[in-house]
Order: C-alpha cells, then sequence, then structure tokens
C-alpha cells in the first residue's frame, strides 16, 4: 500500500474523527457539568442535520414561508434552535433528576431519542435525504498532491478543530471556565458564592445540544440527512467519551480524533472490523487505564 | 516500654504488628518516609501528628487500600505487604473508617449479623435461604448490648444518632473477633460527651485486642494510649508514652506550636 | 459604640428547616448586629451547620423569615442571597475546588461589594498561599485548604462571614495562626458567625454566644456573662 | 372452498427503517389497489389485507408471520423487503404450508439453496440484476472491477453473482471491500476502489448504503477522473432521493419503469394520488402479486395452499407489471428486466421522469435456468 | 406478603395463558420477563448497571440454536448448553468489568457486548445478517413434541418458573444479604472481609447464566437466531422494561416486560409512532413514576398500612 493512499486515509479518518471529537465533545461538557449521560445527543445531531435542510429547502412547501436559510445562516441557526430545545429538555425534565442516579438521565434522555427519532421518521424518508445547499464556493476540490480533497470537507475539518480549541481554551483558560468546573465540583457551594450555578447549567447543556446540532449541520452536505443518522453514532461517540476519560474537555477531543484516523485504518487494512475496533480499544484502555486515557482517578 | 504479659500467652509473638521501613511516594511526595513501627499484642498504640503528617496514608498502608512504594509490613508475624485488603480482614484485622461506616438501610442487628455472618462459611451460598442466619441473631444482640445498642436492634442504622453510629460500627467490627483494630480518628467532630461515650467503649471492647489508632484529640490520646507515635512529615518523631511524647521538645515545637494547647 | 446598639444586620425569626423528611431546625430565632462576632455552639448534629445552610439556601426546604440589611431573603434563590445580603460562606468541609488551582479558587466567588482585600493584601496575609499560587486545591495540606477557604470570602467584599468549624482537624500550631487571623477580621469591622466545636477557640473571639440544642436556641450568653453562665453552658455542652 | 370463510393477505414489510421507501407503507397500497380492481371479494367472500412492520429484523419478521399464521388466519404473506427477513419468514411459512409471495428481497437463496414448494420470488434477485447491468457495462469497455460489498448475505450474492457476468465476458474483478451494513462514510472504501484503477466500480448495496456511496463518489470526483460506478440495486426512490445531478447517467437493471407504457403509466398515476410517490418496482410488484393470488384462488375455488401453489405454477402471468411470465418449480417468477440510465436533467419533463429504458433483457437470461438451480425440489 | 400474593397471581396468569392469548407471543413475553428478572438481579440488588446483558440473551441464543441443529443435541440439553455459554461468557465479563464502578462498569459491558455482536455478525456460523435460522423444536425427553404450541408454552413455563426461582431464593439468601451490604456499603463490607469482587462476580454470573436461558429458550421457540437479541438496543430494552416494572422489586421485571413487550406488540401497527410512544411512556415513567409498576403499587400498599 503506497504512502499516498494510507495519507488520504488519514486525512479521511480526521474528517470523521473531527465529528467524533465534536459530538464527543458535547457530551463530555454536559456530562462533566450536569452528571448527565445524554443519550439524545445522537437525536440532536440529527435534529441540527434535519434543520439545515428544513431551513434551506422546505420551509416554504411546508409552512408557506417564502424563505430560505443557506448554509452559512444554518450553521447559526440550528445550533439555537437545538440549544433551545436543550434549554426545555433541561429546564422541564431534566432538572428533576439530578440528583438521582446516572441511568434515569440516561433513561429519559433515551426516551427523548426515540421521540426524535420517530418523529423524524414519521415525516422522512429513511433511508435518507440529500442536503441541496452546500455552499457554492466550498463545492470544489483542493488537489492536496495524493489526493483530491472536497473543499467542503477541509471546511469541515478546519472549522470543527477550531470550535473544539476554542471551547476547550474557555473551559480551562477563562474565568467562565473555572466557573464552570467549580460549579461541576460543588454546585452548593459554587451558588454559595453568589453564582447562579442553575442559569450555568442550563446554558452548558444548551451549548453542549447546540454543539451536536452544529455538527449535524456540518455533516448534511456530507452524508444524507435522516432519521436514523445518530442513532449508531451516539454509541460509538459514547465509546469515545470513555476512552478519553469521562469529563475531560481535552481527552474527548483528543480521542475524537485519534479514534476517527484508528478507524479510517481499519477501514483499509480490515474493513469489518471498522465498526469495532473503538470497542477494542476502548476494553483495552478501561483495563489499563480505568478512568480513561485524559481523565482523573477519582 | 508497655510489655502486658496476659497478650504474649494468648498470642505467640508479643509484637502483633511491626513495619520496617515502610515508604510511600505520592508523584515526587513522599507521605510516608522510612517508618519502623512496632505494636505491642494487647495495647491501645496512638498515632498523632500535625496535618498532612501522613497518619492516614500510613493507615491506608497498613489495610492494603494504598500499595507502599517500599518497605514491609509483618502481620502476626507473616508478611502481608501484598495482601489483598479482604484477606487482611480475614486474618482479623480490621479498620475502622474516619466517617461513620455502616449499612444505613439495614437494621443494627442485620449489620452486626453481616459481620457475623462470614464466619458461618455460608456468604456465597444464594441457594439457601437466609433463614439460616436466624441462628446468628443471639451473638448479634449480645454483642449490641455489649455497646448499649440492645434496644435498637430493630433500628435501621440511618435512623441511629451519630455517637450511636460509631457504637454500632464497633460492635460490627467487635462481632469479626478482630485480633487487632484499626481506628482513624474515631472522635473526630463529636462533640465532647460523645467523645467520652466513644473512649469508653473503646476501654471496653480493648480487652484481649490491640487497637491502633489515628487521633487528634490530646485527652484521649492520653487516656487510651499506652503508646505514642508522633508522626511529622512522614517520618516518626517521636515514640513513648503520653507523658514521654507530651513533653519532648519536638513534639511540642511541629505539633502544638511551642506553648502547651492540649 | 456597644453591639447591640448598631444596625441590625441579620435577624432570623421562627426558622424552620427540613432536609427532605427530617425537621432539623424548629423555629430558630436570633439576631446579628454590624460588627458583631457571635460563635453557634451546641452538640454534634444539633443543627448549627444546618442554621448556615439554611440562611444560604441549601437545606431541602425552610420556612419562617430571615432578614438581611432590612431584606428579605427566605424565598431568595441561593446565589442570590450572597449578594443580597453580603456574605461569604467558609462550609464545614472547606470546599476547596479540587479542579482548580489556588489562585483560581481564589478569584472565583464574585465580588459582592465594594471594599473586599485585593489579592495582593491577601497573600501579604497568608504568605505560603502565596508560595503555592499554582498548586490545584487537592494538592494542599489541611492547613492551606483552611486558609485558602477564609482567604476567598475576603476578596468578594464580603463583610457578613459565615464560618463553619474552621479549627477542625487542625493541629495545635495551626489554630493559633488561625486565631490572628479571625482577631485582625474583628478589628476591621467584619460580622461573624462561627460555627465551633473547639469552645476554648472561640470563647476569646466572640462577643455572644448562642447554644443551639434540636434545632433551637436555648441560651443567649454574652462575652460578659460568660464566667458567670460557665455551669450553664456547662450543662448543655457537657465540656 | 375457504377455510376461514375469507382471504387474507399479509403484507409484511419494512415500514420504519432503510427500505420503507421502496416497499413499505406502498406495498400496502399496492396490496389494496390489487384486491380493489379484483373487486373486493373472490368466491363471494371478502378479502382482506393486514400489514406489519418486520424492522429489518428476521427474527421478528419471523414471528409476526407466526401469528398472522397460527392465530390471524393469513393465507398469503408478500413484501419481506430484505433477504435476511425473506428468508426466515419463507422458511416458518413452509413449515406451516402458506404461500409466500416475495416481492422485496434479493438473495437467490430464496429460489435455490432454500428454496421451498410455498415460497415465491416475484420481482427480482440478486441474479436478475447484474446480468443486464454488469453485461452493458462490460461491453462498453469496463472490463475491470472492484467491488463495495454490504457486509451480509445480500451483498456477497450480489458481488459473486455480479463477479460471475463480469469473468464470464472477459472482463475481471480486481479487488473487493466489506464495508458494514449502514456505513455511511464511503469515502474510505471508494477511495480504495479509486486507487485500485479498476474500470467500474460495483456497489453490491442496496439503499441507503448505495445513495451514500454514490453521492460520495460524487464528492471525491471519482466519475469525473474516468472511473465508472455500477449501482446493482438501484431503485427509482433512491435515484429521487439522490437527486439528477448526482444520479444522471447510472445504469442499472429494474423490473418496471412507471412510463414506459400506457398501461403502466395508468397504474402508476392512481398509485401516486393515493400514496404521494411513483411506484417502485417492488410495489407495482406487489399489486401483481396479489391480484393473481386472488386470480389462482377463484380459478382453483380454494385457498388451500398446495392447490393454490400448483394452479400459480400452471398460469401464465399478464397484467401491466409482468408479461408472459411464469413461475418455476424453485418459485422464481421468470420475467424479463430492463436495463435503463438516469436521465440528464435536461432530458427530465417531470419530478418523477427520471428513467430511460435502455434494453430489455429477456427473462430467460436474466434468471438462473432451472437446469442449472440448486434447489432441492428441481433437480 | 404482597409478594405471596403476587406469586399466585403470576401462577394462575401464566398457567391459563394459552386460553385467551396467542401462546407463542405469550413465550416471547416469559423470556423477556426472565431476562428482565435476571438483569434486575444485577441491577436492582447489586447496584451494577450492565449495559451488555444482550451478548448473553443472544449468544446463549446461537449456541442453543447451532447445537440443536448441528449437532442434534434436544432441546433441553440444548437450552442448558446456552446458558452454560452465557455462565462462561458471564465469567470473562465480569472478570474484565467487575473492578470497574458506575458508569464506566456500564460502558466496560457495553464494549464487550459490542465485541460479541461483532463475533455473530462475522463467524460463519452465526449466519451473520440473516440468523441462524430453522432450529429444530424436537421433541422434550425424546417424548413430548414441543411442535405443539401449548406443549412448548408449558416447558417454556417451566423455565421461567425455575429461573425466577432461583433468582427470588438468590435475593433472599446468606449471599443476597451480603450483596445487599455491598450495594450499600462497599469499603465496609471489603473491611469486614468480604472479597467484594467475588460476590459480584458470582452475581453477575448467576445474572448472565440466566439472561442466557432466558435468550436460549427464546431460541427454541421461535427456531431463530439472530443480531437482533444481541444488539445493544436490546440492552437497553431489557433496562426499560425493569425499570417500568419497578428497579429492585421481585415482580416488577415481569410486570415491565409484559408492559412494554405487550406495548409494543400492539402499537406495531402504527410504524414510527411506536418509538415516539414508548419514547413518551419511558419520558413520563421517569419524571413522574419512577418507582416503576410494582414499585408504585408498593408504596401505595406501605402507606395505606402505615
Ligand atoms: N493521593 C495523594 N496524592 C498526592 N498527595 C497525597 C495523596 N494523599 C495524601 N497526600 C499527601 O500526603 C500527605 C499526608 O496525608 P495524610 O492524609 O496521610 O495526612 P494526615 O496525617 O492523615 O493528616 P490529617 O490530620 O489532616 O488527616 C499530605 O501532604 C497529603 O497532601
Ligand atoms: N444532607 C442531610 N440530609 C439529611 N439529614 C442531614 C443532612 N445534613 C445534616 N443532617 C442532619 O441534620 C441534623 C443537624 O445537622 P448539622 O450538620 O446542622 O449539625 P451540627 O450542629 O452542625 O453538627 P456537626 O458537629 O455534626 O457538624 C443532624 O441530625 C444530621 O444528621
Ligand atoms: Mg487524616
Ligand atoms: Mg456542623
Amino acid at each position: 500500500m503506497s504512502i499516498q493512499v494510507i495519507l488520504a486515509q488519514a486525512l479521511l479518518g480526521l474528517n470523521v474523527g473531527v465529528f467524533y471529537a465534536m459530538l464527543s465533545l458535547g457530551l463530555a461538557v454536559i456530562f462533566g457539568l450536569l452528571n448527565i449521560i445524554n443519550f439524545a445527543h445522537g437525536a440532536m445531531y440529527m435534529l441540527g442535520a434535519f434543520i439545515a435542510l428544513i431551513g434551506y429547502s422546505l420551509l416554504e412547501q411546508w409552512f408557506g414561508i417564502s424563505l430560505q436559510i443557506g448554509f452559512w445562516a444554518s450553521l447559526l441557526v440550528a445550533p439555537v434552535i437545538v440549544g433551545i430545545l436543550g434549554v426545555l429538555i433541561e429546564r422541564l425534565m431534566l432538572k428533576r433528576l439530578y440528583e438521582l442516579d446516572h441511568i434515569y438521565g440516561l433513561l429519559l434522555t433515551f426516551g427523548i431519542t426515540l421521540i426524535l427519532q420517530g418523529l423524524f421518521s414519521n415525516y422522512f424518508n429513511v433511508s435518507g435525504t440529500p442536503y441541496p445547499g452546500q455552499p457554492e464556493s466550498l463545492s470544489g476540490v483542493v488537489n492536496l498532491g495524493f489526493m483530491y480533497f472536497p473543499t467542503y470537507r477541509l471546511f469541515a475539518i478546519v472549522f470543527s478543530l477550531v470550535v473544539c480549541f476554542a471551547t476547550w481554551w474557555v473551559i480551562e483558560h477563562t474565568k467562565l471556565g473555572s466557573r464552570l468546573r467549580a460549579g461541576v465540583e460543588n454546585p452548593d457551594l459554587t451558588q454559595a458564592f453568589g453564582l447562579n450555578v442553575p442559569l450555568m447549567v442550563t446554558l452548558t447543556f444548551a451549548f453542549g445540544a447546540g454543539l451536536a446540532g452544529l455538527a449535524g449541520v456540518l455533516a448534511a452536505p456530507i452524508y444524507s440527512v435522516s432519521p436514523l443518522m445518530g442513532a449508531d453514532l451516539i454509541i460509538v461517540v459514547f465509546a469515545v467519551v470513555v476512552i478519553g476519560g469521562m469529563g475531560s474537555i481535552m481527552g474527548a477531543i483528543l480521542s475524537g480524533l485519534a479514534l476517527g484516523l484508528v478507524e479510517g485504518l481499519t477501514k483499509v487494512f480490515y474493513p469489518p472490523a471498522a465498526s469495532t475496533v473503538i470497542f477494542f480499544l476502548m476494553v483495552l484502555v478501561l483495563l489499563f487505564r480505568p478512568a480513561g486515557l485524559f481523565g482523573k482517578e477519582k | 516500654m508497655n510489655d502486658q504479659a496476659e497478650g504474649t500467652q494468648a498470642t505467640p509473638s508479643p509484637i502483633i504488628l511491626e513495619t520496617r521501613n515502610l515508604q510511600k511516594d505520592f508523584k515526587g511526595f513522599t507521605a510516608i518516609n522510612n517508618v519502623s513501627v512496632q505494636v505491642q499484642t494487647g495495647s491501645i498504640h496512638a498515632l498523632i501528628g500535625p496535618n498532612g503528617a501522613g497518619k492516614t496514608t500510613f493507615f491506608n498502608l497498613l489495610t492494603q487500600f494504598l500499595k507502599p512504594s517500599a518497605g514491609q509490613i509483618i502481620y502476626d508475624g507473616k508478611d502481608i505487604t501484598h495482601s489483598r485488603p479482604a484477606g487482611i480482614a480475614q486474618k482479623g484485622l480490621i479498620r475502622s473508617f474516619q466517617i461513620s461506616a455502616v449499612f444505613p438501610h439495614l437494621s443494627a442487628r442485620e449489620n452486626v449479623r453481616i459481620a457475623l455472618q462470614r464466619t458461618l462459611g455460608v456468604s456465597y451460598q444464594f441457594w439457601r435461604s437466609k433463614r439460616v442466619l436466624d441462628q446468628l441473631n443471639e451473638e448479634a444482640q449480645a454483642t449490641l448490648e455489649l455497646v448499649e445498642l440492645g434496644d435498637f436492634a430493630d433500628t435501621k442504622a440511618v435512623e441511629l444518632p451519630y455517637g450511636q453510629k460509631r457504637a454500632l460500627e464497633i460492635a460490627t467490627t467487635i462481632a469479626l473477633k478482630p485480633r487487632l483494630m484499626l481506628l482513624d480518628e474515631p472522635t473526630q467532630g463529636m462533640s465532647s460527651e460523645d467523645v467520652s461515650t466513644v473512649t469508653d467503649l473503646i476501654k471496653r471492647v480493648v480487652e484481649g485486642r490491640t487497637i491502633v489508632m489515628v487521633e487528634h484529640n490530646l485527652n484521649v490520646v492520653a487516656t487510651l494510649a499506652d503508646t505514642i507515635t508522633v508522626l511529622n512529615r512522614g517520618e516518626v518523631l517521636a515514640e513513648g508514652d503520653y507523658d514521654t511524647v507530651s513533653t519532648n521538645p519536638a513534639v511540642m515545637e511541629a505539633y502544638m506550636g511551642t506553648t502547651d494547647a492540649a | 459604640m456597644p453591639p447591640d446598639q448598631r444596625p441590625e444586620l441579620l435577624r432570623i425569626e421562627n426558622l424552620h428547616a427540613w432536609y427532605g423528611e427530617s425537621h432539623i431546625l424548629h423555629g430558630m430565632n436570633l439576631t446579628l448586629h454590624e460588627g458583631e462576632v457571635i460563635t453557634l455552639l451546641g452538640r454534634n448534629g444539633s443543627g448549627r451547620t444546618t442554621t448556615l445552610k439554611a440562611i444560604l439556601g441549601l437545606v431541602g426546604r425552610r420556612t419562617g423569615s430571615i432578614k438581611i440589611h432590612g431584606t428579605e431573603v427566605i424565598n431568595m434563590p441561593t446565589h442570590r442571597i450572597a449578594h443580597v445580603g453580603k456574605l461569604g460562606y467558609c462550609p464545614e468541609e472547606r470546599g476547596i475546588f479540587a479542579s482548580l488551582n489556588v489562585d483560581e479558587n481564589l478569584e472565583l466567588p464574585p465580588v459582592v461589594a465594594e471594599g473586599g482585600l485585593s489579592v495582593d493584601e491577601i497573600y501579604t496575609m497568608f504568605p505560603n498561599l502565596k508560595e503555592r499560587r499554582k498548586s490545584q486545591g487537592s494538592k494542599l495540606s489541611g492547613g492551606e485548604q483552611q486558609m485558602l477557604a477564609i482567604a476567598r470570602i475576603l476578596r468578594t467584599g464580603a463583610t457578613l462571614l459565615l464560618l463553619d468549624e474552621i479549627t477542625e482537624g487542625l493541629a495545635p500550631v495551626i489554630l493559633k495562626s488561625l486565631d490572628e487571623v479571625i482577631r485582625k477580621l474583628r478589628e476591621k469591622g467584619f460580622t461573624i458567625i462561627l460555627v465551633e466545636q473547639n469552645f476554648r477557640f472561640a470563647a476569646p473571639l466572640a462577643d455572644r454566644h448562642y447554644v443551639i440544642e434540636h434545632g433551637q436556641v436555648v441560651e443567649q450568653i454574652d462575652a460578659a456573662d460568660l464566667e458567670a453562665k460557665k455551669e450553664q453552658l456547662n450543662r448543655h455542652l457537657s465540656v | 372452498e375457504l377455510t376461514d370463510g375469507k382471504v387474507k393477505i399479509g403484507v409484511l414489510s419494512d415500514m420504519s427503517g432503510v427500505y420503507k421507501t421502496l416497499e413499505g407503507p406502498g406495498a400496502v397500497v399496492a396490496a389494496k389497489m390489487a384486491i380493489e380492481d379484483f373487486g373486493g371479494s373472490v368466491l363471494g367472500k371478502p378479502v382482506e389485507v393486514i400489514s406489519a412492520d418486520h424492522q429489518n429484523k428476521p427474527d421478528i419478521g419471523a414471528s409476526t408471520a407466526r401469528e398472522w399464521i397460527d392465530a390471524k388466519e393469513v393465507d398469503m404473506i408478500t413484501g419481506l423487503d430484505n433477504s435476511s427477513v425473506g428468508l426466515a419468514v419463507q422458511g416458518l411459512a413452509n413449515d406451516k404450508k402458506t404461500i409466500t409471495l416475495n416481492t422485496g428481497a434479493g438473495t437467490t437463496a430464496l429460489t435455490e439453496e432454500q428454496c421451498t414448494p410455498y415460497g415465491i420470488h416475484y420481482v427480482y434477485d440478486t441474479h436478475a440484476l447484474p446480468v443486464g447491468t454488469a453485461t452493458a457495462m462490460v461491453k462498453n469497455g469496463g472490463k475491470s472491477w472492484f467491488f463495495i460489498t454490504a457486509d451480509y448475505a445480500f451483498g456477497h450474492s450480489l458481488r459473486d453473482n455480479t463477479g460471475a457476468v463480469v469473468k464470464s465476458l472477459g472482463g475481471e474483478v480486481v479487488g473487493n471491500v466489506n464495508a458494514p451494513l449502514s456505513t455511511n462514510d464511503f469515502s474510505s472504501y471508494l477511495l480504495q476502489a479509486q486507487s485500485s484503477g479498476a474500470d467500474v466500480i460495483g456497489l453490491a448495496n442496496a439503499g441507503q448504503d448505495t445513495v451514500n456511496a454514490i453521492k460520495q463518489a460524487n464528492q471525491f470526483r471519482i466519475v469525473q477522473s474516468g472511473q465508472k460506478l455500477a449501482g446493482m440495486l438501484v431503485f427509482i426512490t433512491d435515484v429521487h432521493s439522490m437527486g439528477l445531478d448526482i444520479a444522471q447517467g447510472l445504469q442499472f437493471t429494474t423490473a418496471f419503469v412507471w412510463n414506459q407504457n400506457e398501461e403502466t403509466l395508468e397504474w402508476s398515476k392512481r398509485f401516486y394520488e393515493r400514496h404521494g410517490a411513483m411506484p417502485t418496482m417492488v410495489q407495482a410488484g406487489v399489486y401483481s402479486a396479489v391480484t393473481n393470488y386472488l386470480k389462482a384462488v377463484k380459478e382453483t375455488g380454494t385457498d388451500d395452499s398446495d392447490t393454490v401453489r400448483a394452479k400459480l405454477g400452471e398460469m401464465t402471468l399478464n397484467d401491466m407489471f409482468v408479461k408472459n411470465g411464469s413461475i418455476l418449480p424453485n418459485g422464481s417468477m421468470l420475467h424479463d428486466m430492463y436495463l435503463v440510465e438516469v436521465k440528464k436533467p435536461s432530458e427530465s419533463e417531470s419530478e418523477w421522469d427520471l428513467l430511460r429504458v435502455v434494453s430489455k433483457i429477456p427473462a430467460e437470461e436474466a434468471y438462473i435456468p432451472l437446469s442449472e438451480s440448486k434447489c432441492r425440489l428441481v433437480n | 406478603m404482597t409478594n405471596r400474593i403476587l406469586f399466585i397471581l403470576m401462577l394462575v396468569a401464566g398457567l391459563t395463558a394459552p386460553l385467551y392469548a396467542y401462546p407463542v407471543f405469550v413465550m416471547d413475553l416469559l423470556c423477556f420477563a426472565l431476562f428482565a428478572c435476571a438483569f434486575n438481579l444485577l441491577l436492582g440488588y447489586a447496584g451494577l448497571l450492565s449495559f451488555g446483558h444482550a451478548a448473553f440473551f443472544g449468544g446463549a441464543a446461537y449456541i442453543t440454536g447451532y447445537v440443536t441443529k448441528e449437532w442434534g443435541f434436544t432441546p433441553l440439553l440444548g437450552i442448558l448448553a446456552g446458558a452454560a455459554f452465557a455462565m462462561v461468557l458471564g465469567a470473562v465479563f465480569g472478570f474484565l468489568a467487575i473492578r470497574r464502578q458506575g458508569i464506566y462498569f456500564a460502558m466496560v459491558t457495553l464494549a464487550l457486548a459490542q465485541i460479541i455482536y461483532f463475533l455473530a455478525l462475522q463467524m460463519p456460523f452465526t449466519g451473520g445478517e440473516n440468523g441462524l435460522q430453522g432450529i429444530p423444536r424436537g421433541h422434550l425427553f425424546g417424548l413430548i413434541d414441543l411442535t405443539d404450541s401449548n406443549a412448548m408454552y408449558y416447558f417454556v413455563f417451566a423455565i421461567f418458573l425455575v429461573g425466577f426461582g432461583i433468582i427470588y431464593r438468590t435475593i433472599n439468601s446468606p449471599f443476597g444479604e451480603v450483596l445487599q451490604a455491598i450495594r450499600e456499603n462497599e469499603s465496609r463490607a471489603l473491611s469486614l472481609g468480604y472479597d467484594v469482587d467475588h460476590f459480584k462476580l458470582l452475581a453477575f454470573v448467576i445474572s448472565a447464566t440466566l439472561a442466557g436461558l432466558a435468550g436460549a429458550t427464546k431460541a427454541i421457540i421461535f427456531q431463530f437466531a439472530s443480531l437482533t437479541s444481541a444488539h445493544w438496543q436490546t440492552s437497553g430494552e431489557v433496562i426499560l422494561m425493569t425499570l417500568v416494572g419497578g428497579l429492585g422489586t421481585v415482580f416488577g421485571p415481569v410486570v415491565g416486560a409484559i408492559t412494554v413487550g405487550a406495548l409494543s406488540h400492539e402499537l406495531s401497527a402504527f410504524g414510527s409512532w411506536v418509538q415516539v410512544i414508548l419514547g413518551t411512556i419511558f419520558v413520563v415513567c421517569v419524571l413522574v413514576f419512577r418507582r416503576g409498576i410494582i414499585g408504585e403499587i408498593q408504596r401505595l400498599a406501605s402507606r395505606k398500612q402505615g
């Protein structure tokens, strides 16, 4: 196998990796702050993609609104809408579960996932609808020397990396971040100091959900938009978060990228295992580093 | 210093527990450094020292909750440095916790029964009815009475007041017929009244057993301890009975802050 | 000005508090004037910590009246109380954030009023904290954690300090420096509620002592009467 | 005489998953149309339809079928658009002596290794599909092939059958990669295919997998840089969902084109009015299968499976879907297939005007001849 | 007390079920009920959330299917072989996972189960996506023809009762007492000299074996072993069933399995709406109905008494 092919495959792996990173980042942020395992994260990713799709091509047909929300606007609109949904879910439901065992949050969001998936399956083709709104400016290919790479994918990689590292920087290096971390560790005391923890929690959940929505918009031009697009992804993303270390922001980002690469290369060397290799790794990691690669032992 | 003749009869060795050059490092920081301590059978041995001296760490090493970086732990003539936590408990070395450790939703009797049950050897028998455990009720009741909890046998542990929780915890420990008990700050955060209750209790149950305890309350130490080891910065600063230790200038400097605070 | 003629700062009336089903405070009454230092004494589980938490709204449910600077706070969400009451809280278990370093811990609580100490002033007051500014909270020794817990509420400009068992588990040598800190704060005019097990530590610092039993105030003793009422106090606390 | 005073037809299909659009609720519509067109009753007794979702899970399919037969007096089951489900239900129905008219599944195992006396495979199979497509492509110079195969029975069977056709015409298979079912990112496999330098990239998969692969091939300019894509199983709904921009020029084999002639057009329009989409070959097949089943019942005067099955074997099938079709003893329904090409956007006159028939593949060429059948009922 | 009444109710309902319900469907419910009970033993009584129980359920089904189909095992022997396989698999999973806590435990079990799923998909004998089909029902003790629905039904009901009995006894055994102690305060149990890991492991193995028993029985009933049973969604479903019925109650999982099973069956005609409706039920359960059906009944009963 030539080095060109390996390089090309690695780049594709990275492409998958940025989606893992972005999704697991949102999941890690939510888990870190709320101790909630957001099973609905995959559904929110799907929702993001659908908002982009509906905004681009169905507003008129469905609601009689003659408005078209283009790709760039979707990058803003979809995360905001998904974020608002996140606010509703957090305020109306999750809020009542914080004192309880993790599994209740998991179950609730599992239920929400079923609802969202079911609803969209009723109105949309499960086998996927293409997103027609990919901007002209990104529709070309870039000659990387060893391969032609779609400009859009390159854009998605760079854009996601910027979002991921910006998020990391905010959480680890700003006052806002230190307040969030304090809120995670001891919400009561943080509140007693005069910080509005419930609001922080709500906004964080909304932010995590918004990240999933954003990933969905980014994915729309690459994959078909389908009601089930988040269903299997979510399990893989869980694994990514666990490998990175539950609640570790950098862990989620780096292991997302790394596992995308690993998966990409597995597709070359032993394709049948591509969807399982991450779970093998997860078992190994948990056996030798129980708290994940970047997690802290309790 | 404190030879207890009758203890020597009960066990072949007068020294029940010994550490040899014990050491524990946390990422470049040495919490326990070259500590060699001998505990006489049948004595109450107290461990004191300023905050961060390494007392809790030392305890955790003894009970295998932490693995030593170097050195040896000899219990009853055998090297237990690398034993499993449960295995050590089965040999009669039992610890209590800094925070109270009971099974909150079991009754006081059931709490004690769980301890007694182990010696019955039926604990893995998932095919038998738990009624086989009723034979332990009498002994459980007797143990509860020893710590004056006889009337609370059917009360859930979570509903007991703090002092009685401590008592229950000790009852559970005694039920295992330990030869060596490790108590970590048994009076921490207690009001003076509870402190004296617990002190009495310890005095009462010490018969035939050895106790190693960590304690900040010097009154308690003065009343109970036969031998005191003072730790400072992970090393043994002084050792001896209360009078020897409390008048040691180095101890006064490091622990009490020169004047007598006790 | 004698303490009880200074303006009233905190008034608690008929305060009840619950953790879930268990009813802990049964009608607390307590008044505090500006610049006073009081202690809450009592046995374990008598409800002293709970009183502080109830003021901050950290208990499950509470009823009655809590007025700080004349404002009713009983129905306020916790995060507003600190601002309204210019409150600083130092919890029983110290509450140092393990994932934050010393600087971050120090700068975490938002400023609630003018006139707090600057970071530099604080580091002058607690020189050994300065050495460890970049260490994680979890790596500090017990004494340093205690220092930090007090230091960080001084920065916020809070003038009413709720200090819970700040001497617990500390070696005598550290107690001495804490004693000095509290004296300094007192001189600067801070109002302080001390919850203390260590009566020997608290007695010389306070203007007044409240004895709490089963979630109620059963005795109130002025510092001046302490000698006279020693007998009574001993009975309550069985010191 | 009818055993239970009525004829009950079960449409067991994917109602919520990846195959929903190609069969699913549309198949129920088609079955109902067939019954109405037949007059709503047979031998003076009512004809009913019952439907359920097999969720693409063979166990759910089989247990639903079992309940239908045991407890709900279902006489015939159709649909079954998934090879695994199809095999499971056909096996079960055989135990229960119930006729299945499989319209949706592809695998030739239904009429070969696992054939049964009651199982009929009606619309297409993994042998019929490549015959037209692969032949046409090899003849146009696509000598070397690289397969991207859905990693399950259907995909393997499609790949092997296509490979055989390619080799028999002097072409060669230079590589293959098995992609897990429901892969959403084919780019890696596509690049492997690209670097193999093959003339043709054969997509031995179906549904969303095919759509994704074709879309992504477009992103990576694979067709533009000279390689051809061969979709082995493509439905009109897939083309519709991809859009002509992406799908144009794609050639594949189908059993039915809705606007091929007056008869199909008339029926398809009626179908469109009720369903909101034009029929796939599978949905049209359901109509035909139900109609012919009812004919057989009517002509034999019974719903006894053995009798009806024997009658179906004797009939020559003729309706808007099939011309001169016949059902072989192994269950294979012999009929002509069509090689079609996706129109250019400029050629399309309406939303669903997507395909152009290139050539007809005669039934004898499309299907495995009885003489070569591996079915134990035949040889 | 309530338990005795419920048990009699269950017995009567079980014995008479074929009179008013489609037996194969009831058998399916019984398998899921047993599966949920086995799962509940672990989560409800040992506090361990396994997200990989489908591996035992599905794995055992494949083994049972294979040995009865290819090696001609009798149905009973085949089922026992499946359960034995689940036991071994449970020991392996348990050995790897038991040292992990909470959510990590759940994740390790999930990962291991995904690997089993991968094997089920790839190994030649499983039939991949097609599943292992045509498993014979055979004759029980060489005498009773199990292709007869009623015979099969009572055979399955007997298996269910045995499995249920084992779980009930385990909960109320000396071992069960220690499990409860471990769940309440693990480090204390350890310091009392209990090898906590061994107890958890044993609980895990028992649970896995019975989950396997349920899966193996299902394979014989439907003459089929498929990927569905080994998929992670099956692990999710069993959690849902247990919670709907009542976590940590003896009968909860049975009631939960029947409720969820019946519901998805009755609603199956509604296509994707099933998902929406089930999802809504779960959301409602988690928000306002957390004790589950049996848990709520018990609470009401004890309220009336108190
Ligand atoms: N896991 C750990 N990692 C790093 N340092 C640690 C760890 N555990 C303890 N230490 C350090 O080891 C030293 C000894 O700690 P230890 O808990 O044994 O003190 P101690 O004597 O019990 O004090 P105290 O009276 O406050 O309970 C302290 O400086 C502490 O910061
Ligand atoms: N989170 C809680 N949930 C339920 N009960 C609690 C909780 N916290 C405290 N309690 C109970 O409330 C009562 C009063 O507790 P509180 O902490 O106020 O006592 P205290 O006077 O501060 O004593 P201590 O010396 O133990 O700190 C005790 O009986 C205690 O068991
Ligand atoms: Mg300590
Ligand atoms: Mg307190």
